[in-house]
């Protein structure tokens, strides 16, 4: 099955990238925009047909890998 | 020969490229800010800089190829004036348009600091007249997204036209795109525009030309320059 | 969040990592309860990080000054002269507990401080190194630890822009809670714009420069001071994001207005923030600094005082401004897209003030904030001696190639390539000596002078003796710079140890500082900045001393300076200094038989200086072709390394039939280099020797592609090679990316 | 309003990342995934409270600097 995870800086932690692209932004003539942050998305496919393995098998990735949970925090979505 | 280096906020090799100019023609060039919009008058050559403009954020070279400037260096380029992207100036290259494709993170995900043999495909191009056809030379490469990415279509037309300048290679002159340092896509370095007269590669010849901190390989790049413009 | 105003209780004043008596001081000073804010305050400025009070009193004891030296410890950094009207400016400074939560931040936001204290004295950075200590490499966080302190090290000081060229990675079980980041800068200034933290004139307006302020790493001076305990990886405290491309632009920003004549005094905002670094510049100045924080650049919505006091946000700057520039330094930090604000103004009163919202959140006498801190001496006792070990006593299975195969490619000694090939050892073009080498050396400008620079320390050493360690680590140091033809002119140290309020590592403490004293003094290689990380211990257990020593020296003509690769076959192998074949500690002790024990090597300070003095000597008149110092591991490792750098080898006399002959290959006595010589050179640089009451010994002659020792199995330097490179790659690539 | 961008690599375009998180994920002991491929999001405030104008704002802000057409592909979901 499909997933998708989120994964996006908490909102304490200083995200340079998004200030960088709100700058870009503003100077490029688009305005309106007030506040960007970045995170990561991973598609993810999964062998497993079964929505609660699919969960435990993303938490476990995110944990151990996908996300680091002292700065970031993560969603899983499974798409089916 | 008159050149002009363009300064980005967060360009660092600005001043590499301007020293290795001055050491091989004499001249020092103008340093031209990313909000201008004008190029010096009588610009012969534009250089974009290695560094990580704006950080790399987003995607590297993204908002530098976005800057005033790059509207000159346009025009310029149209009229077949010079331009020499190296490592992050490639990579704004790319993302302006100027040259197809797109430099991707390294594909073993770690920045590389390390010399590379390059192989000089042609030596009839403003940039490699002082080179050997199919020279071996060595320029240092430092950066984390130089893996040269295009589509089939863009590969094989660069590949007819002969526009691929510098190529990754191994000691014994052979190109292996298993092994190559970045993963770029035929063990590209370094590709030229149409006209031969805009080139982008990710090394650093500017960082290879005095033999008091290393090798001098990247010497005859900026000879063979400054040699196209004086005769012009 | 923390609310605004909590009520003071003995539980708080815990939390902030004071003591009861430590409080007791607080009331005694300020004559009343004090405020949140100003308990926070405190809590910054009193901690072990800023104010130094278990070490203070014995820091006092380091030499400090030389004709050459501009500024010694206290400020930013230390500042030499290095001729033509230039001066070297160089600091080290730990980010360890940082690196350990969270690695590659941690890192990188230690590589932007130690950055920001060179340019904050009007110094462009030249060249970056780091000292890292990672624990057991089978320990199952030693490998992501390792990868990201690397990456964060890399993707900071590559994208500012400076070249990281030198450094040293260990690797012990002792690390395993408690890694090591100790990172160096070195800048380039004119020796008449050096810029201080000190104030001058009353009624300026102070301001703020930089990125905008967060809730980040608040309480991280304290976290840095505090012991990890069991709970410590689940607490994990909001850690600073570096932003180097920020880091950058506040580099290119502050020289500008430097030159522009705007500055009367800066000061960069690191460890406590906007707090240690106000109080820093009025007390130095004798004046007082009133802070409005309505003004301050936020990036977060509502902070409170305390918050802002105590925050650790990266890449900002206070200065004080001339009278008339506010406009001038506006408009170049706006061209830079940087945060700029006047936040207070100087004043004559001597106190502290702090404001918000119309309320007075601190109300502090200035000088006693600094001065009144607390300051101890700690009980200590000396570390007991250990026996030196006759190495007739020691049951040896292995081969002399045998014990250097695995030596060479053992995880102290492997190929650090994996990770000097993640820094930018190249960028502004200087680099003549690139990592790999005895010490980095930094072209100075175009020419001729070039900076030699090299970091050491053996802790194995210093935990057995630490006076000898502490001797030893300056004495390497200093060695390496001599190795490459530089002389050394000061040194910057790292004191990392345990938990000072333990006796025994008082002690260590103590006793390194007089050994570092002693060196420091006898090579006429003083001190000029420094930094202390104590309390680093995991349950209990400290980790070995570790006193980082980041030496610099300089080179008058770059073309003389030496390396250590064979240049050619046939050339004649001197070992100069003596070799007694002393096992005590030594890397073959530990690494093949699987023993710390013994002794370490006592280094004879006059014989090292005279032994290096010759070497010099030796390059600079041209008579030698390659040198290398002896340091762990000994005249065999020293040799290979020689034959590694080179791919040329060398056929080696037996030992001494009176010595065993793994003392005489691995022994670690100090005092030694290893040089080549031509043939036509041979008797002068004999000659030489023997003025100079040095010791000497023809170890052999280069040539052929392996190394040959008289009587033992020959090695094949290229199969040597592939030991020296694969541990590293391989025990990286076993895990992640 | 709120709105979220998605950037995520074409299909056709070799992802490194992608790639190297799987191979991690197995030597972590995360078995059961089958492919990986990662992507950026951006989330993003936006002045306006008008839903038609967000998406247009949002447009201009890939098409001119959130993607890079060549080998990513993006989408906007608007969060209100
Ligand atoms: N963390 C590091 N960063 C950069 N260079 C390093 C690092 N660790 C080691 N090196 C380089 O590897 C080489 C060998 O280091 P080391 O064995 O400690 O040298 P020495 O014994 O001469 O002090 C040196 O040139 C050193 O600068
Ligand atoms: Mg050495």
């Amino acid at each position: 099955m499909k997933a998708r995870v989120l994964v996006t800086l908490k909102s304490a932690v200083l995200d340079p990238q998004g200030k960088a692209i709100e700058g870009a932004l503003r100077s490029l003539g688009v305005p309106g925009v007030s506040s960007v942050r970045q995170g990561k998305v991973f598609d993810v496919e999964l062998e497993t047909g079964d929505a609660a393995k699919a969960e435990a098998t993303l938490k476990d990735a995110c944990e151990k890998l996908l996300a680091n949970t002292v700065i970031e925090s993560y969603r899983i979505e499974l798409v089916g | 020969m008159k050149a002009a280096v363009l300064v980005f906020p967060g360009s660092n090799r600005e001043g590499d490229v301007a020293r290795a100019l001055e050491l091989v023609s004499g001249v020092k060039p103008a340093m031209v800010w990313h909000a201008d919009t004008a190029l010096p008058a009588g610009t012969d050559l534009v250089v974009l800089p290695g560094g990580f403009s704006y950080g790399d954020y987003l995607r590297c070279g993204a908002i530098a190829a976005r800057a005033a400037i790059m509207e000159a260096v346009r025009a310029h380029a149209a009229r077949g004036g010079l331009v020499l992207g190296i490592c992050n100036g490639f990579q704004i290259l790319c993302e302006s348009g100027l040259l197809p494709g797109v430099l991707v993170r390294n594909a073993r995900l770690r920045f590389i600091c390390r010399e590379a043999l390059l192989k000089v495909e042609r030596n009839d191009t403003p940039f490699t007249r002082r080179y050997a056809r199919g020279a071996i030379v060595r320029f240092p490469v430092a950066h984390g997204e130089g893996n040269y990415t295009a589509d089939a279509t863009t590969l094989k037309k660069l590949e007819d036209e002969g526009r691929v300048l510098f190529r990754y290679v191994m000691p014994d002159g052979h190109r292996d795109d298993a092994q190559v340092l970045n993963g770029a896509a035929n063990s590209i370095a370094g590709i030229v525009s149409e006209k031969l007269n805009v080139l982008g590669l990710m090394p650093h010849p500017e960082n290879h030309v005095d033999p008091q901190v290393g090798p001098t390989d990247g010497r005859a790049l900026f000879e063979s320059l400054v040699g196209v413009l004086e005769k012009a | 969040m923390i609310p605004s105003e909590p009520k003071i209780t003995p539980e708080l004043v815990a939390e902030h990592g004071l003591k009861p008596d430590e409080y007791e001081r607080i009331l005694k000073l300020i004559g009343r309860e004090p405020t949140f804010t100003e308990l926070g305050i405190f809590s910054a400025m009193w901690n072990e990080h800023c104010s130094y009070k278990s070490s203070r009193l014995h820091l006092r004891g380091l030499p400090t000054k030389a004709p050459w030296v501009i500024q010694g410890p206290g400020e930013n950094a230390g500042v030499i002269d290095i001729g033509d009207g230039k001066a070297a400016v160089f600091k080290m400074e730990s980010h360890n507990h940082p690196s350990y939560i969270e690695p590659h931040q941690g890192a990188a936001t230690g590589v932007g401080g130690i950055l920001r204290d060179v340019f904050t004295m009007g110094a462009r950075p030249i060249a970056a190194l780091n000292a890292l200590r990672f624990g057991d490499p089978k320990h199952p966080r030693t490998r992501h630890l390792l990868a990201g302190v690397v990456s964060g090290i890399g993707s900071y000081g590559n994208s500012f822009g400076v070249p990281t060229v030198g450094g040293l990675v260990g690797f012990h079980t002792r690390y395993d809670g408690n890694n090591l980041v100790n990172a160096m800068a070195v800048g380039l200034a004119d020796a008449d714009k050096i810029f201080y933290a000190k104030a001058t004139g009353v009624g300026l307006p102070v301001v703020y420069l930089g990125s905008k302020t967060g809730r980040d790493g608040i309480h991280g001076a304290t976290m840095a001071s505090a012991e990890f305990g069991e709970g410590a990886e689940e607490k994990r405290p909001t850690v600073q994001v570096g932003d180097p491309f920020a880091e950058k632009l506040l580099l290119e920003a502050c020289l500008e207005i430097m030159e522009a004549g705007c500055v009367v005094a800066i000061q960069d905002m690191g460890a406590a923030g906007l707090t240690c670094s106000a109080v820093e510049m009025g007390a130095k100045g004798d004046l007082g600094i009133e802070l409005d924080l309505d003004k301050l650049p936020c990036r977060e919505t509502g902070m409170s005082a305390y918050e802002m006091m105590l925050s650790e946000s990266q890449e900002r700057m206070l200065m004080v401004i001339a009278p008339g520039k506010e406009d001038e330094a506006e408009a170049i930090f706006r061209k830079w897209g940087l945060d700029f604000a006047i936040v207070g103004y100087t004043t004559d009163t001597l106190r502290f003030v702090v404001k918000h919202k119309g309320e007075i959140k601190a109300d502090l006498p200035i000088k006693e904030l600094g001065d009144e801190a607390p300051l101890y001496d700690r009980p200590w006792v000396e570390t007991p001696k250990q026996q030196r070990i006759d190495p007739a006593s020691l049951d040896i299975t292995a081969t002399v190639p045998g014990a250097l195969e695995r030596l060479i490619g053992s995880p102290d000694f492997a190929s650090k390539r994996w990770i000097w090939e993640q820094y930018d050892y190249l960028i502004l073009n200087n680099t003549a000596q690139r990592p790999g080498g005895d010490a980095a050396v930094v072209r100075v400008e175009n020419g001729p002078k070039a900076l030699a620079m090299s970091c050491d320390v053996t802790p194995r050493y210093c935990e057995a003796d630490p006076f000898e360690g502490g001797k030893q680590a300056v004495a390497e140091a200093w060695r390496n710079i001599t190795a490459v033809g530089a002389k050394p002119l000061a040194l910057t140290d790292n004191l990392n140890f345990g938990n000072p309020e333990k006796p025994e590592i008082m002690g260590q403490l103590v006793g390194c500082l007089r050994g570092i004293g002693a060196a420091a003094l006898a090579l006429d290689f003083p001190v000029v900045s420094g930094n202390v990380s104590l309390y680093n211990e995991t349950n209990g257990r400290g980790i070995l001393p570790t006193p980082t020593i980041g030496g610099v020296g300089l080179l008058d003509d770059i073309e003389k300076m030496a390396t250590l690769d064979f240049k050619a076959g046939g050339e004649t192998i001197l070992v100069l200094g003596a070799t007694t074949g002393w096992l005590g500690q030594s890397a073959f002790l530990s690494e093949i038989l699987d023993r710390e024990d013994g002794a370490p090597p006592p280094v004879d300070l006059d014989l090292e200086r005279r032994t290096g003095d010759l070497v010099r000597a030796l390059i600079n008149d041209g008579l030698v072709t390659a040198v290398h110092d002896v340091s762990d591991g000994g005249l065999l490792v020293a040799l290979a390394e020689m034959a590694l750098a080179s791919g040329i080898g060398a056929t080696l006399a037996a030992p001494p039939p009176e010595m065993n002959p793994f003392a005489f290959w691995f022994g670690e006595d100090q005092a030694r280099y290893i040089v080549t010589v031509e043939n036509s050179a041979k008797a002068l640089v004999a000659r030489r020797a023997e003025l100079a009451g040095i010791p000497f010994a023809k170890l052999g002659t280069t040539g052929g592609d392996r190394l040959n020792i008289a009587g033992e199995r020959p090695i094949v330097v290229d199969a040597l090679r592939e030991r020296h490179e694969a541990w590293l790659p391989i025990y990286m690539g076993a895990g992640l990316m």
